[in-house]
């Protein structure tokens, strides 16, 4: 053995990312870089990934701080369309903010919210088509609301009640719509990304054009099943739109960890000839403008995106967690790219398609029409209380016809 | 009737059902344009084109992965695993993921998919080819679990598999894909071509999920076994001349309990035999279900022959595998009730 | 002597052992800075530093993965896992390598590692924070598998766990670590405040691995249980005015055979009961092993209650749980002969 | 939803990647280009993973067609140093020959060859002092070889004989040797990826000066254990070199099904921040001098490289495998950068330190030399014949202690 090298070089150490700043310390995003809106060129759908390797390291932005809509990736939709959108964030953080509160009281075990990130679901919602599908997180009730799924079967489910679609079976929040192309929310983190990709493989294999969206944490990237999904999607070039959302958290880990050295999470398709787009989750027209993008790719047959949504996790992670342990309070305030709904009603308003009189009084109805939602889910029943859906339900489904040891389970089980 | 090796059979049954079927998409490392290692998907791509059946990169969860996605669009992927021994990365997605979806959605998604995968030792492939895993998935409620034993079950089996609406585990004792094994490693084995099992009948037929057969009728024990110890079994008997009552169960999960009660209550004795090591196989579950539904009829202890609880070894493979003289020897005490 | 909640003796056990052996590192998910999202690690990385205690990546495999490749250097890093429900990603990395690297290289490479995770239900957990995955340990060779039932036990088996030469799956049954529970989900659960095994001695003691413990001396019956249904059966019992003998199995591998024969072939009778799914569920390894060796002196069919074989609902939690009346029921019928 | 998209653009078609050429055609490469010897830059080993992205998309030659070493990451070794390596490829490939003939003949059950691969593992492990570790595949017995453990213990184990150093437990070829920084190697794909990693963490923890070097081939950079060492690498900074040992083939499968749409294997670094190189692996100057560059980067705490070498399995994957079924029989001959032993010959022939008659003289020493192994090796036993491990040493080492139920299998088993 040769003896050149080591001990000239001193000893190793191990290098553990650290987030900025933890509780007590002051908030700081001065070191991180967001570019001007309108300032990040918008490549046609067709371009070769290699030659769009700097999309995913920027940021796509359309509102600028005067709330307008500027540069090329701006002015793809209508007033009508984004009063529209506006109403579905509205919805969707009502809608939070009432289960937050029914979780609180008991009404059921869990719950988990969007705030600060109903942009990213609601606005890619409006890039598909019926028949396309969904491999959603738990995270991305948008799609459901901004779709027109009824709110009082989402409650049902949350509730698990006599009318919860998934007899009571799975946590709250894990919906699942075939109808909505909203697939079965697992609760394992990314094993659904890549089923997205087979999804969308199946697509293509049967000649049809439906698309696939898959979507996952930026925590959960980290997973192998993320690996399997950009391996897959980039051989078969599948159909299918890869979102990753950055919501700077995991739980209670900041995104250094998952992400290492790379600058970002878009970095990641690079390695697969993936094009990666980067775009401000919290910005309504830049979402939807790459989402159109990315589904328009898809459609026409060239193959897998990658996209980070660059957003925030202004709540705590569930309702199980409190982030005031890990990370300081204000830190969602000092959060650069502000809140999506503040955001999209200025752009309305400059616009001149809304005022603060529309807003409070479209606040107003959106909280009857939660609360009248609320009250008809709660006529069903609540975890603890009312109708529910019986043990004999829990026997069903597990195979398509019951098998012999499973009726006898069910028999001893006396249901 | 046309005789075929296990490996003609099972590729039969996939080409049977692609045929049938345009929903049914096979894939698999090697699986393409090769036809797989053990050829049992040879000649599919060049039939079916190699959109229908073609190599996926070299990671399993992602191919069990993948299948599901497509297995929820409304394909019927069979996919392939080159040997148990490498299934465990996909375990992650068969058991949380296909086992499940049916339930948690409520029926809004199901996962009608196969995974075949070859199981066992025999063949000096040391402990990466030569584990048998099946207590793995019986414990995982959602999956079927099947195990052939012969090519016309194997090609039955498996169409019935693909036909089936839920997820399939369709582990293949790779020992006996060219002819029935005894355990007598040192005797030429006979061919499928020379074994009355070995007739596979054209087209479609199905040997349904769930139902055990008797490979040989007695009257003095029960042997439960599958695979490749079905006739480790029957070696075994007929060498210390025991009238045994053999059941090879063919499906594991679900179990036809039916068929195991009425022999051993016959019997009144029985010997778990498989390949597995010991310890929470799938002969535990076997015991515990006999004892529990055959005391009062049972005369000695249900006993189990199994792998030893040790990773497979590669020199001492026939220190390791379950011989017939193993077999006997728990027959024989089983008998004399020790 | 001071009393600990099951979180704080664990967290005891690994501060112990950290504060001994500067080899001992801790890591998972969320369990650095923030210590754990069930607490077990709070503390560790402020005394200990960061490269003593710190967060992983979400990748499961990567952790154990990683925790081998350490093992193999000379450190004993003790990991966790969020969620037992999250192991199987990580699945193969224990499988196929933790548990088969001693053998494989006649003990050139080592893996001392204790991979720490909750399980169970009781806590509308649903089926991704309830199941009990033990059985898929038992199984494979070269693994030891460990359930505590209380926080003496946690921190001595969590001490022996560490300092174990070999692997070591540590199974924390997450709904009795606050406190005992037996299965009365609508009555108040005592704390381990306010009960003795709640007393945890201060600094290094351990709880030898492979030997299980009598909770309750008797005559009639036999339990063997561990976990949380160590308190289901004892509230069982007593409802029913069982003289039932209940044993804690605290390592299920390797199992504490000799109490077990030991106690069953005095009282003739035994009841198995776990909360995992009952289907090749540890309980059948043991109702196997028990009328192998005490067939003559069994009097009815050994028992198993378990969890049914569904995925862990949410809204039937209680219906799903075996609480004290189901184990009640299967008590007073294998009294009875039934 | 809105109903734009889909139907426009048609069905869409699953794309399957196809080699060029399959049996019966003719092999070619000319779509393949192989930058020259002494090209491509060297860049600092503490450049910005940023600043040498092409580095990943290139190949580093040294040795060009008239066998002479040129260019930036030339002239690293001494006369001596070179003739040695060209030893210990030679002793490689003899090896390789005796012990496929011995497997035909029925000695062991199985074998792996590394034929034109040599100098990828010969030449890396002049680049690793004692006490480093490699995490290796079944291909990289030159890392044995050329750090002088026993051909006999080598032999031993393949034939699982009386003095096997592995009790007859594991499969042929799948050696183990800690004091030759030869971590046990598994069978299963990729698994020890990350545990290369983790030990190269550890070494960091522990403040020492040891790293590792991880090993894979081109199909299982698929398997999703990859990822989880890409991660953990990039994130704790690990001092760890990964390799990527792209051979064109994985049995059956080409490279083009594990890769999918990146131009390259080393592609997959950039992903992860992590700098990548792509180098001749079949040029044993060039392996030598990136290994080198790596190690030092390791070294000197800058964490985890990327290598692909890029070199061509001449033989067939295993002795259970027969190539002529998916690839022309020429293909190996056509293949463009050449054989190692071959060039690393005419490289010291031009250098003047070598000549055809001292290669031939060589070669029949190195026959004799193996031969005489293996005539020792054989008087042990082989798989069938002669002296074997017990069958009680396949109840040992298990556990450090045999546990109670292990004894009594033990007993049954009457060893
Ligand atoms: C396989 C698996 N491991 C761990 C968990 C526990 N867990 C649930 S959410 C979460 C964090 C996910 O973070 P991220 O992917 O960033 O998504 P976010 O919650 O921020 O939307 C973890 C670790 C899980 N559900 N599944
Ligand atoms: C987890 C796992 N899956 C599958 C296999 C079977 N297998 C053995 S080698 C091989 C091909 C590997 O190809 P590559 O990584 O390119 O390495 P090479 O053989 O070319 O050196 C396969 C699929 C395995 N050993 N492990
Ligand atoms: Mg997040
Ligand atoms: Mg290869």
């Amino acid at each position: 053995m040769s003896d050149n090298g080591s001990v000239e070089f001193g000893p190793l150490s191990l290098h553990v990312p650290e987030p900025a700043v933890r509780p007590g310390g002051t908030p700081d995003f001065s070191n991180v870089t967001f570019p001007d809106a309108g300032s990040v060129r918008r490549p046609d759908v067709d371009t070769n990934p290699e030659d769009m390797r700097d999309l995913a390291f920027s940021i796509i932005r359309v509102l600028n701080p005067e709330g307008e809509a500027v540069g090329p990736w701006a002015n793809l939709l209508t007033d009508d369309q984004l009063v529209e959108g506006l109403r579905h964030m509205m919805t969707l953080r009502t809608f939070d903010a009432r289960m937050q509160i029914a979780q609180r009281q008991g009404k059921t075990s869990f719950y988990m919210q969007h705030l600060g990130e109903e942009a990213v679901s609601c606005a890619f919602r409006k890039a598909l088509v019926q028949g396309d599908m969904n491999f959603p997180t738990y995270r991305q009730a948008g799609l459901l609301i901004a779709g027109g799924y009824p709110m009082v079967e989402m409650m049902c489910q949350i509730y698990s009640n006599e009318r919860d679609p998934l007899k009571g079976r799975q946590l709250p929040i894990m919906y699942s719509s075939k109808e909505h192309g909203f697939f079965s929310i697992s609760g394992n983190l990314a094993t659904q990304y890549i089923q997205g990709v087979g999804w969308a493989m199946a697509s293509a294999i049967k000649k049809d054009s439906k698309i696939a969206a898959a979507w996952i944490g930026d925590g959960s990237t980290a997973e192998s099943d993320f690996h399997a999904a950009l391996v897959f999607a980039s051989t078969y070039k599948a159909p299918v739109v890869l979102n990753i959302v950055n919501n700077q958290w995991a739980i209670s880990t900041f995104q250094g960890i998952a992400r290492g050295g790379s600058g970002t999470f878009a970095a990641r398709g690079l390695g697969f000839g993936i094009p990666a787009l980067r775009v401000d989750g919290n910005d309504y027209l830049a979402v939807f403008a790459v989402a159109q993008w990315a589904t328009e790719r898809a459609r026409r047959n060239l193959g897998p995106t990658l996209v980070e949504y660059v957003t925030y996790r202004a709540g705590a992670h569930s309702t199980s967690d409190d982030p005031s342990a890990y990370r300081p309070k204000m830190e969602s305030e000092a959060w650069p790219l502000g809140d999506p709904i503040v955001r999209l009603k200025n752009h309305l308003i400059a616009r001149g398609a809304w005022s603060e009189e529309r807003h409070t009084q479209t606040e107003a109805e959106i909280l009857d029409t939660v609360i009248a939602a609320q009250k008809e889910a709660e006529s069903f029943g609540t975890l603890h209380a009312g109708g529910k859906p019986s043990a004999r339900d829990m026997f069903e489904g597990v195979y398509e016809q019951m098998p012999p040891h499973l009726r006898r389970q069910r028999q001893q089980a006396g249901v | 009737m046309p005789r075929k090796t296990m490996i003609e059979s099972i590729r039969d049954a996939m080409d049977t059902m692609m045929e049938r079927d345009e929903n049914v998409v096979v894939f698999g490392e090697d699986v393409g344009f090769f036809g797989g290692v053990f050829r049992c998907t040879q000649g599919l791509q060049a039939k079916y084109g190699k959109t229908r059946c073609f190599d996926a990169p070299i990671n399993e969860a992602g191919i069990v992965g993948a299948a599901i996605g497509m297995a929820s669009y409304g394909l019927k992927p069979c996919v392939e695993i080159q040997f148990a021994d490498y299934v465990y990365p996909a375990y992650d997605q068969i058991v949380s993921e296909a086992a499940r979806l049916r339930y948690r959605s409520n029926g809004d998604f199901t996962c009608p998919m196969v995974v075949r995968m070859p199981v066992g030792g025999g063949i000096f492939g040391g402990q990466t080819h030569s584990q048998s895993p099946e207590a793995l998935f019986t414990h995982v409620s959602g999956l079927k679990v099947v195990v052939p034993s012969n090519p016309y079950d194997a090609k039955g089996l498996l169409i019935a598999a693909i036909e089936d609406p839920d997820p399939v585990i369709f582990l293949e004792p790779k020992r006996i894909y060219n002819g029935p094994f005894d355990g007598h490693h040192d005797r030429p084995v006979t061919p499928w071509s020379k074994h009355d099992l070995g007739e596979v009948p054209d087209g479609h037929y199905t040997v349904p999920l769930g139902k055990a057969i008797k490979r040989r009728e007695g009257s003095q024990l029960t042997i439960l076994t599958y695979g490749t110890m079905v006739y480790v079994a029957e070696a075994a008997a007929a060498e210390h001349n025991i009238d045994a009552e053999i059941i090879d169960l063919r499906t594991l999960l679900p179990l036809d309990l039916e068929t195991i009660i009425e022999s051993v209550s016959k019997t009144g004795r029985c010997v778990v035999v498989h390949e597995a090591t010991l310890t929470s196989g799938f002969g535990a579950e076997l015991a515990a279900l006999v004892q529990e539904h055959c005391f009062y009829k049972l005369e000695a202890p249900v006993a189990r022959v199994a792998g030893w609880d040790t990773p497979y070894p590669h020199a001492q493979e026939w220190d390791y595998f379950p011989g017939p003289s193993r077999v006997g020897r728990a027959l024989v005490e089983t008998l004399e009730g020790l």
